[in-house]
């Protein structure tokens, strides 16, 4: 038997298990490969830069713990841009299941930055109905959302003085994972409403926004683990995205060999003439 | 239970109906009635009408609290307002000259925004903007459409404060009847409207069956539940994870009533595991409907449809586990599908079953197309239907969706010509808010 | 390599519940099964709690209550997001979805389900007509000329790969002569597409991964 | 009457949401702004309803002794712990400290990032199988994965940084990405745009009814 064909009878089984210790390995011995922040990555974190400080800005995070590793890192770090810039930082959740994760990483990184909850930064929390709610949002956000995450009335608190609607922001940073996510900002939000956006998404939705930024519906975006790994390289921190990048190289180059290797097999069945 | 006060319903804040509230002979009046003031839209940009400022203080700087020895700046001048098109009435937009004294660091800090319903006050702040900034938008939810308001703008500086010599008014919001930077968007959805409507009328007329080219993905539905017949094996239908609300899941279930017809004939047992509610109860009458239309109503298992669970994941244990007991010949995914394609796609593979994807998840179509036999790319899950049971209502809609296409080529090249030479009128018109 | 194991009851349940989960690599075991429907039922329950909390109580409940309590105005005297007394309206239609449980009474719950329907079928139609129709012809015309090469040709590529895949969606007539061959270009550009956005995919699902056994590594047995 | 009402109460709000895109004035806005609000609340009930089904299904299974019914009794276990703790620990259920932010954290968030973490074994099983060249069709789908992938981490750059800059792998992922996946994904966009407008406009005017079957 022909190493090719052995590759061709190889149980999936085997694979799994390469898979897994390629990942492994680089999270125990980092290699530390450099990082080229994309113009979408530089868009992005431009359009924060641009902001005047004190701006204030809608963060919609519409994720849960599924798409943590790529995501986390995204808001944490753009939430560190955003209150280095001294913004007012307002954020909603549209996606089921993500309200408690994602105030947990605000409070988190409020905390690291010395921001007062109510003050400087606020967590709407959840709400149910997908773009019905982005459209009411564009009404009014305090009828949309009488309460914050903590069950305290947003009438009362003072970040909350004066927003009205989606014009009461100077910028929308969409952090989302799938439906309702960025796609439906960009339908129901940004041509309603024009407000500019930016997103940071799964390396599985960004190719479907790609047309969205090149038609300057997104002002910037990030993709995936390695978006917010050039963004973290571009704030010059060294956050989980960073760490995770080698093992992404590693599974990258893997999963390429594997579909050499997978040519090569069928290649020599085909030359011995068996089907 | 405390009680909430919903969104200021007290202070005053008053909501788009007007003041006549929305109760429901209100509703009713506010329905019919014509607007309050017609005609006051035709006010919006006409030049404004300045009114001296009649009330002595409003004249003088206050310097309340002011930097001893830094003069107060020189007030901005030249307020003017302009109605915010395409809205209900909710927003002014205003603009002003900014002070002089802007050039002189450190003597403006910004600009101060006062509204009132008579010249002579009180006044309310609206809005505050930094130095520099000589424009604002008033849509402050107090803001009421129809009523003539006043407004002034005060210079803000480390020595006090200066109000303008003169106010602004009256102004007034007015609300709309058609968003003009919509029309791209109404006029090329009523062309496609109208076309889908022509031809399912024409289609209804003609009594035959129109020409739809051959789509394989769907020709081989048929070939894997005849497979799954030969092997005395079940057949599989996923109607993708979405509720209701999702036009794919429309479209899945309605196939589903076509499968379940061939799925009869062949006698061949389906099973159709779904997530949400509403869509559970749809398929449990599409699988019973295509059984009746076969002539076999007698066959129709009620446990062929399962609910399951609207977690999308949850959903897919559940259908990996019955991929694994029940061992079906033939998968067919069609719907709206998210990171679970993978998943599905690989675990259905390994169980050595014909499968069949569709869906118009772009960002799903990539593991549909490398795991599955066969897969219905994009709109080819809407042309299914049609091409499945060659009903009117349904090819009538492809024949429109086809017309438009056409369309919507020749645009964008004729587009593209226009913008080669540099004109740019046909872009502009499509640009949409 | 030093382990610091963690202490935390709480760490090891979230650590042996993934360790459930990863054991269906191997195949189907009872451990994975307990997971699954664990997972299911949690769920479920998580999902009915934030709805009830965050939507039914919130959106509903406590409006209604303001509205009737005779201290804040007439109950019908409502406003822009405040819809007070007229909210009995959502209250009955989502009731009406439980009629389904009773079989002579089921077809009530069709009421509710036009309104969902009626609503999401507007909203989708003019949203997709804006934003992918519209929106995205507006985005396909640019300028065949851009005065430097590379760039008129990536606009020629794409204004044919465009019109060529839009083509292969022509369902009128059999796919011959002109057409057959238009629509055989767009194919290869939709292959393209497809194992690009493969190709891209590859870095969000290895991702997951990756925070998993991040999690396993530094949380639970506490890698330094 | 069964049929006729919802038909009807289909087409008028589905017809003034579609207005409502284009007529901002107060007299559209405003319903139609009441009709969302209705939907979302609507939908929670779904949710609710969905959850009860559930339990129902379970609940049945266990007692006819299903096979596999001791693992339904997990579920239904799951979902009732779940949702009497939530209501008993009231609107701050998600506050810190709470048992429902526990089951939150350690019970679902770690079982969905698992079941999530699943697909990276898949991706590299589905590569080593699906991608065999065969076709020019095939081919053009295992190359650009194959750049697209090289191009999107570090390592890539790093094997090609002899290259001149626009022919690096990097740069061809993203000319790939910008161009010809571009232009098939914005015709597939289009395509399925006019699918949902058509299906959207057969179910407003009632011609496509099949949602509202069933027994009368």
């Amino acid at each position: 038997m022909s190493l090719a064909s052995s590759f061709e009878r190889l149980d999936r089984r085997w694979i799994f298990a390469i898979t897994g210790v390629l990942v492994l390995l680089p999270l125990l011995w980092p290699l530390n490969l450099p990082l080229e922040p994309s113009p979408p990555v530089r868009a992005y974190h431009a359009a924060i830069a641009a902001l005047p400080p004190g701006s204030r800005v809608l963060v919609s995070a519409d994720f849960d713990p599924a798409s943590r590793p790529e995501l986390e890192p995204m808001a944490r770090t753009t939430l560190r841009q955003l209150f280095e810039k001294d913004c007012k930082v307002v954020v909603v959740v549209l996606y089921q299941g993500g309200a408690r994760f994602v105030d947990e990483i605000v409070q988190d990184v409020a905390r690291e930055r010395r921001r007062r909850d109510g003050v400087d930064y606020v967590n709407l929390g959840y709400k149910a109905g997908d773009e019905a709610v982005m459209v009411l949002m564009g009404q009014s956000i305090p009828n949309t959302f009488p309460r914050d995450h903590r069950g305290r009335e947003v009438g009362t608190l003072p970040v909350m003085s004066g927003v009205q609607n989606y014009s009461s922001f100077a910028l929308l940073v969409s952090i989302s994972t799938g439906y309702p996510g960025t796609k439906e900002y960009v339908q129901q939000v940004q041509g309603r409403f024009h407000i500019p956006i930016i997103a940071g998404v799964t390396a599985v939705t960004a190719p479907t926004l790609y047309p969205y930024l090149q038609t300057g519906q997104l002002l910037g975006m990030l993709g995936g683990m390695a978006g917010a790994a050039e963004y973290e390289d571009l704030r010059y921190e060294r956050g989980m995205a960073s760490r995770g990048m080698d093992a992404q190289s590693l599974a990258h180059l893997f999963i390429a060999l594997c579909i050499v290797l997978g040519n090569l097999a069928q290649w020599e069945r085909r030359r011995k003439g068996t089907p | 239970m405390p009680h909430v006060e919903h969104g200021g319903a007290d202070d005053g804040r008053d909501g788009v109906l007007g003041r006549a509230g929305l109760t429901a002979t209100g509703l009713l009046v506010a329905l019919l009635a014509p607007p309050a003031h017609p005609g006051t839209t035709a006010m919006a940009g006409a030049p404004p009408i300045v009114i001296p400022d009649t009330a002595a203080r409003a004249a003088a700087p206050d310097t309340t609290g002011a930097v001893p020895g830094v003069p107060a700046p020189r007030p901005a001048r030249g307020l003017v307002w302009k109605d915010v098109p395409d809205d209900a009435g909710r927003a002014v937009d205003l603009a002003w000259e900014a002070s002089p004294d802007e050039g002189v660091a450190g003597r403006v800090d910004g600009y101060r925004l006062l509204r009132s319903e008579s010249p002579g006050g009180p006044w309310t702040v609206v809005d505050s903007v930094a130095a520099g900034v000589t424009a604002c938008r008033d849509e402050s939810g107090s803001l009421q459409r129809d009523v003539a308001y006043f407004y002034r703008v005060d210079t803000r500086g480390p020595g006090g404060v200066t109000p303008a010599g003169s106010v602004t008014g009256p102004v007034l919001a007015t609300s709309q009847w058609f968003n003009h930077t919509r029309w791209s968007v109404l006029v090329l959805t009523m062309l496609f409207f109208a076309f889908v409507l022509f031809f399912i009328q024409s289609a209804q007329g003609e009594g035959k069956k129109p020409f739809v080219r051959r789509i394989p993905g769907i020709d081989a539905i048929e070939e894997a539940i005849g497979r799954a017949t030969e092997m005395g094996r079940p057949v599989l239908y996923v109607p993708g994870v979405q509720d209701i609300e999702d036009m794919q899941t429309v479209q899945s279930l309605i196939i589903l009533e076509s499968v379940a017809k061939t799925t009869a004939r062949y006698e061949t047992p389906l099973k159709v595991p779904v997530t949400y509610p509403i869509p559970f109860t749809i398929a449990q009458e599409m699988v019973k409907g295509g059984y009746l239309h076969a002539g076999r109503p007698e066959q129709y298992d009620p446990d062929s449809v399962t609910f399951v669970s609207p977690e999308q994941f949850a959903y897919v244990a559940a259908i990996t586990g019955v991929m694994m007991r029940d061992k079906p010949a033939a998968h067919i995914f069609l719907g709206a599908f998210f990171a679970e394609s993978l998943l599905l796609a690989e675990a259905g593979f390994e169980s050595g079953a014909i499968q069949v994807a569709g869906t118009a998840n772009a960002d799903q179509l990539p593991f549909f197309v490398v795991a599955c036999d066969y897969t219905l790319i994009g709109e080819e899950l809407f042309a299914a239907s049609a091409y499945l049971s060659g009903e009117p209502k349904l090819v009538g809609s492809l024949k429109g969706a086809d017309l438009m296409k056409i369309a919507i080529i020749l645009l964008v090249l004729a587009g593209c010509v226009l913008e080669t030479f540099g004109q740019h009128g046909l872009t502009r018109w499509l640009a949409t808010q | 390599m030093i382990l610091h194991p963690s202490h935390d009851p709480a760490v090891w349940v979230a650590a042996l519940l993934t360790l459930c989960i990863f054991s269906f690599l191997y195949r189907d075991n009872p451990f994975y099964r307990f997971a699954e429907h664990l997972f299911v039922g949690v769920s479920a329950g998580y999902y009915i709690v934030l709805n009830f909390w965050t939507v039914l109580v919130t959106n509903l409940w406590d409006p209604l209550a303001g509205a009737f309590d005779g201290r804040h105005g007439a109950p019908f005297a409502a406003r822009l997001g405040d819809y007070r007394g007229f909210l009995l309206l959502p209250a009955l239609l989502g009731l009406l979805l439980f009629s389904r449980f009773v079989g002579r009474i089921a077809w009530l719950a069709r009421w509710s389900l036009a309104v969902i329907i009626g609503v999401y079928a507007g909203l989708k139609t003019t949203g997709f007509a804006q934003g992918d129709f519209v929106a995205q012809v507006h985005g396909s015309i640019q300028p065949l000329w851009t005065g430097h090469w590379g760039t008129s040709l990536s606009a020629w590529v794409f204004t044919v790969g465009l019109v060529c895949s839009l083509l292969f969606f022509y369902f009128s007539r059999e796919h011959k002569g002109a057409l057959g061959a238009a629509s055989r270009l767009g194919v290869f550009f939709l292959m393209i597409s497809f194992g690009a956005g493969y190709g891209y995919t590859v870095m969000s699902r290895i991702s997951l991964l990756i925070g998993r056994f991040q999690f396993l590594l530094y949380d639970w047995l506490g890698f330094r | 009457m069964k049929r006729e009402i919802p038909l009807f109460v289909t087409a008028a709000v589905g017809l003034f949401m579609i207005l409502s895109f284009f007529v901002p004035h107060q007299v559209v806005s405003v319903p139609a702004d009441f009709l969302q609000q209705c939907a979302i609340i609507v939908v929670a009930f779904g949710i609710v309803l969905g959850g009860a089904n559930l339990l129902r299904v379970n609940l049945e299974a266990v007692a006819r002794r299903e096979s596999g019914w001791p693992y339904k009794l997990v579920l239904v276990a799951g979902l009732i712990v779940t949702v009497v703790i939530g209501l008993v620990e009231g609107r701050d259920f998600q506050a810190t400290g709470t048992r429902s932010t526990w089951i939150y954290d350690q019970v679902y968030s770690s079982m969905t990032a698992a079941m999530f973490a699943l697909l990276a074994f898949y991706i590299a099983s589905a590569a080593f199988r699906a991608f065999r060249i065969r076709t020019v069709e095939a081919a053009l789908l295992a190359v650009a994965a194959f750049l697209v992938m090289m191009g999107r981490v570090p390592l890539g750059g790093v094997l090609t940084a002899g290259l001149p800059a626009p022919f690096r792998v990097e740069s061809v992922a993203q000319w790939i990405m910008d161009v010809p996946q571009n232009a098939a994904n914005r015709a597939i966009l289009i395509g399925a745009a006019l699918g949902v407008m058509a299906t959207g406009l057969r179910v407003i005017l009632g011609i496509e009814r099949s949602y509202l079957s069933g027994e009368d």
